[in-house]
């Protein structure tokens, strides 16, 4: 069965109050042609788990704006001053975490990790809540994994069984997220064949791919 | 001092602290500035915490590159032997201690090497973004900001505004000092180029030692 | 029965539990038989736990290729979208559920599903290597072994050798029986070709629940 | 400076009692040439870190079979006889782990985590001595990061600058270790000029990397 489904097709899969990941940062790597069918569609009430809110007119900050979103679990809200605004305004719930605590939350999400001790944040608001460990006479917070019901993931090469290759920059959180979700969506920038992307090079194995939507220009 | 003046001086200041083959991350805004600064003939590697080492400067007009960002989301170039990455590789880097220096501004340090920097409550909440990994994890943590803000003291004796990290800066360089954090507190080490002992004392509402070595910046 | 047709029917009773699309890892020895027994319409993906998914056939002689062995340390191929990756990205897919099915041998299997594979104290004592992570991490679990060792039964009431894993076995495949491991105990759901039921339970240490639906093993 | 050096000017670094780890898989990734190198200076009571211990003519398990090792941290001795012979004998300590829990201790070594929950391991002697940790209803061993004196890593591509590149089924542990060691020395089968390896397709970037030897035949 081809994974390479249309638009409408691949966000069946994406209901109202869902959990979703979107692969970016500040934009860049976010999976923009998926970003504009959700605003499309109108789905709504969906908790993001990102590495940032974009801007207001860029990437997963449009869902923002256009107020599908009732919470993020991100970062840095800095460079989309409507997340903060609807923050303030108890409108949208915003949780703030370190981004190397994100990111490895993430990742412990995809790996079966039940959670794992960073020195990050220990000291600061962020340990409120959060069991602290010492090991070796210095102190960790056991910080849990994350999950999504929906990974949405933007790949610079998408071969057609769904191995993904990662430009640059884009790749941030993108291959961190296909791994932790029920199913996983790859907007792929180009759609190449099989044997393409040199399997020493595939960023994120095909057997982590559900569904591939085409985003060429 | 104009402003412009005023950012130089800290920048040129920084960048002395950078040795050939450091691994060093810039923060967004004045940080930015060191990479102008750092000696032709000593190659300093700079994390851009998005996902490569290697960063270079701006891109000419006309040549960005859509895949091709900072962690402030402008767009960049990479110098020959470059490495990309994924943000949990990014910060195992920073938090396993492999980045030798990161640069940040700050809106409050106290003697005891606080650091806050990330949000002012029901003011400015942007997030902390990869900042609390960088001071917890990089060897050395260099806050550069100017030393005081609308003519009052950020260099505190007790941070009040929600912490960073506790107890992680090492050193701190504004236009009128350079000032070491140590166990016995603060250590004015350098003056600006304009600044006394009184005017650096009047600035700062932290205690301050002053370093028998005392001496003016080095700002050429 | 001798020892290559026992193998035979082992494999080609297993190869039936797997579906197009599976990703699947194979223990060394007879489970790396079942690869042999796939049906040529249905796709299945073996991951190689040393770091790589597109597992392929064993190479033609002399096409070696030094750089490209599986977790037994033999030389193979990889098929045609394979994809190559570190040993800790490797054990996030085991540990994380995104491994169908492994398919391993075992020295005990017990009533609760429990696991003996990786040592015998004081005589054998290879190590666990990736087997407690592929017990626990794969979403089914298939122990395929020779029903007895020596005559011995190796299905028991509760191992008395180190476990690899507690209760995570769901499947037994042997040369006499196919038996699923539930909640209430292990239920026989299948019969080998030349095997009754007397002579499994004869066979099995274990008890044993007969399956209303009590069949003969399909191993054409 | 020059990354680039000799092989004996490499193993300056490595003294009698350190703790080193060897990327490698039963032989494949591992750094062949520094291995020999080693036995013939006969560095001793070693500790080393790696998978396996190979066999016995072939990788590291040559440095078994002539007694310069004093403990090895493993998750598999079948291969090399001489390791469980050694074991058996009370002259080679041993220290069973499982695969993937040493995969992930070394990664949490070089990552500055604390420690980790894993689910491998429970209710197996492998819990023996270790916190257990419940989250949501399930069971966890906190295993804790493991970190070497010495990394010693076999690259199939090496620019000067130190970049690795890490043919097929090579890379194994050899990019994790990269991270976790003090001072980490890569063998280069090919040593190539930077520019060479994608910036994209870099699997250990070279600020890892102290020193490289040549590994061409």
């Amino acid at each position: 069965m081809s994974k390479i489904v249309s638009m409408e097709h691949a966000l069946e899969n994406l209901k109202d109050g869902m959990t979703v990941m979107i692969g970016g940062f500040l934009g860049c790597g976010n999976p923009h042609k998926i970003i504009d069918a959700i605003i499309e569609k109108g789905i709504k009430d969906l908790t993001i788990i990102a590495n940032d809110t974009a801007f207001p007119d860029i990437g997963l900050g449009k869902l923002i704006v256009n107020k599908q979103v009732k919470k993020v679990i991100t970062s840095h809200i800095g460079t989309n001053p409507e997340t903060g605004k609807q923050m303030n305004a108890g409108e949208t719930e915003v949780v703030l975490v370190p981004q190397g605590t994100l990111a490895e939350q993430v990742r412990a999400g995809g790996a079966g990790l039940g959670g794992f001790l960073t020195p990050t944040g220990v000291g600061t608001i962020v340990e409120e809540g959060k069991k602290k460990i010492e090991i070796d006479g210095k102190e960790y917070l056991l910080e849990l994994p994350v999950r999504a019901d929906i990974a949405l993931i933007a790949g610079s090469k998408v071969d057609k069984k769904g191995n993904i290759y990662y430009n640059q920059s884009t790749r941030n959180f993108n291959p961190l997220m296909a791994m932790a979700a029920d199913t996983v969506i790859v907007e792929a920038e180009e759609l190449v064949k099989v044997g393409e992307i040199d399997p020493n090079d595939v960023m994120t194995p095909n057997i982590f791919v559900d569904y591939i939507v085409r985003g060429e220009e | 001092m104009d402003k412009n003046k005023i950012k130089e001086i800290i920048a040129k200041r920084v960048a002395k602290e950078l040795k050939d083959g450091d691994v060093v991350n810039l923060g967004i805004g004045l940080p930015t500035m060191v990479a102008n600064y750092i000696p032709d003939d000593i190659d300093v590697i700079f994390q851009s915490e998005n996902g490569f080492v290697g960063l270079g400067t701006a891109p000419n007009e006309g040549e960005e590159n859509k895949d091709l960002t900072n962690a402030g989301g402008q767009y960049v170039t990479i110098k020959p032997g470059a490495a990309f990455f994924d943000s949990a590789t990014s910060f195992s880097i920073i938090r396993g201690g492999h980045v030798d220096a990161t640069i940040l501004g700050a809106l409050q340090v106290d003697e005891k090497g606080n650091l806050a920097n990330w949000m002012i409550p029901g003011k400015m909440v942007p997030g902390m973004g990869g900042a609390m990994d960088l001071v917890v994890g990089a060897k050395k943590v260099i806050v550069a900001m100017t030393h005081t803000a609308k003519g009052n003291p950020k260099i505190l004796k007790e941070c009040n505004l929600p912490l960073t990290a506790a107890g992680q800066v090492n050193l701190i360089v504004t236009e009128m000092a350079v000032i070491k954090v140590t166990d016995e507190g603060l250590v004015l080490m350098e003056l600006g180029p304009e600044a006394t002992i009184d005017d650096v004392k009047a600035a700062t509402d932290a205690d301050l030692i002053i370093s028998d070595n005392l001496r003016k910046m080095d700002v050429d």
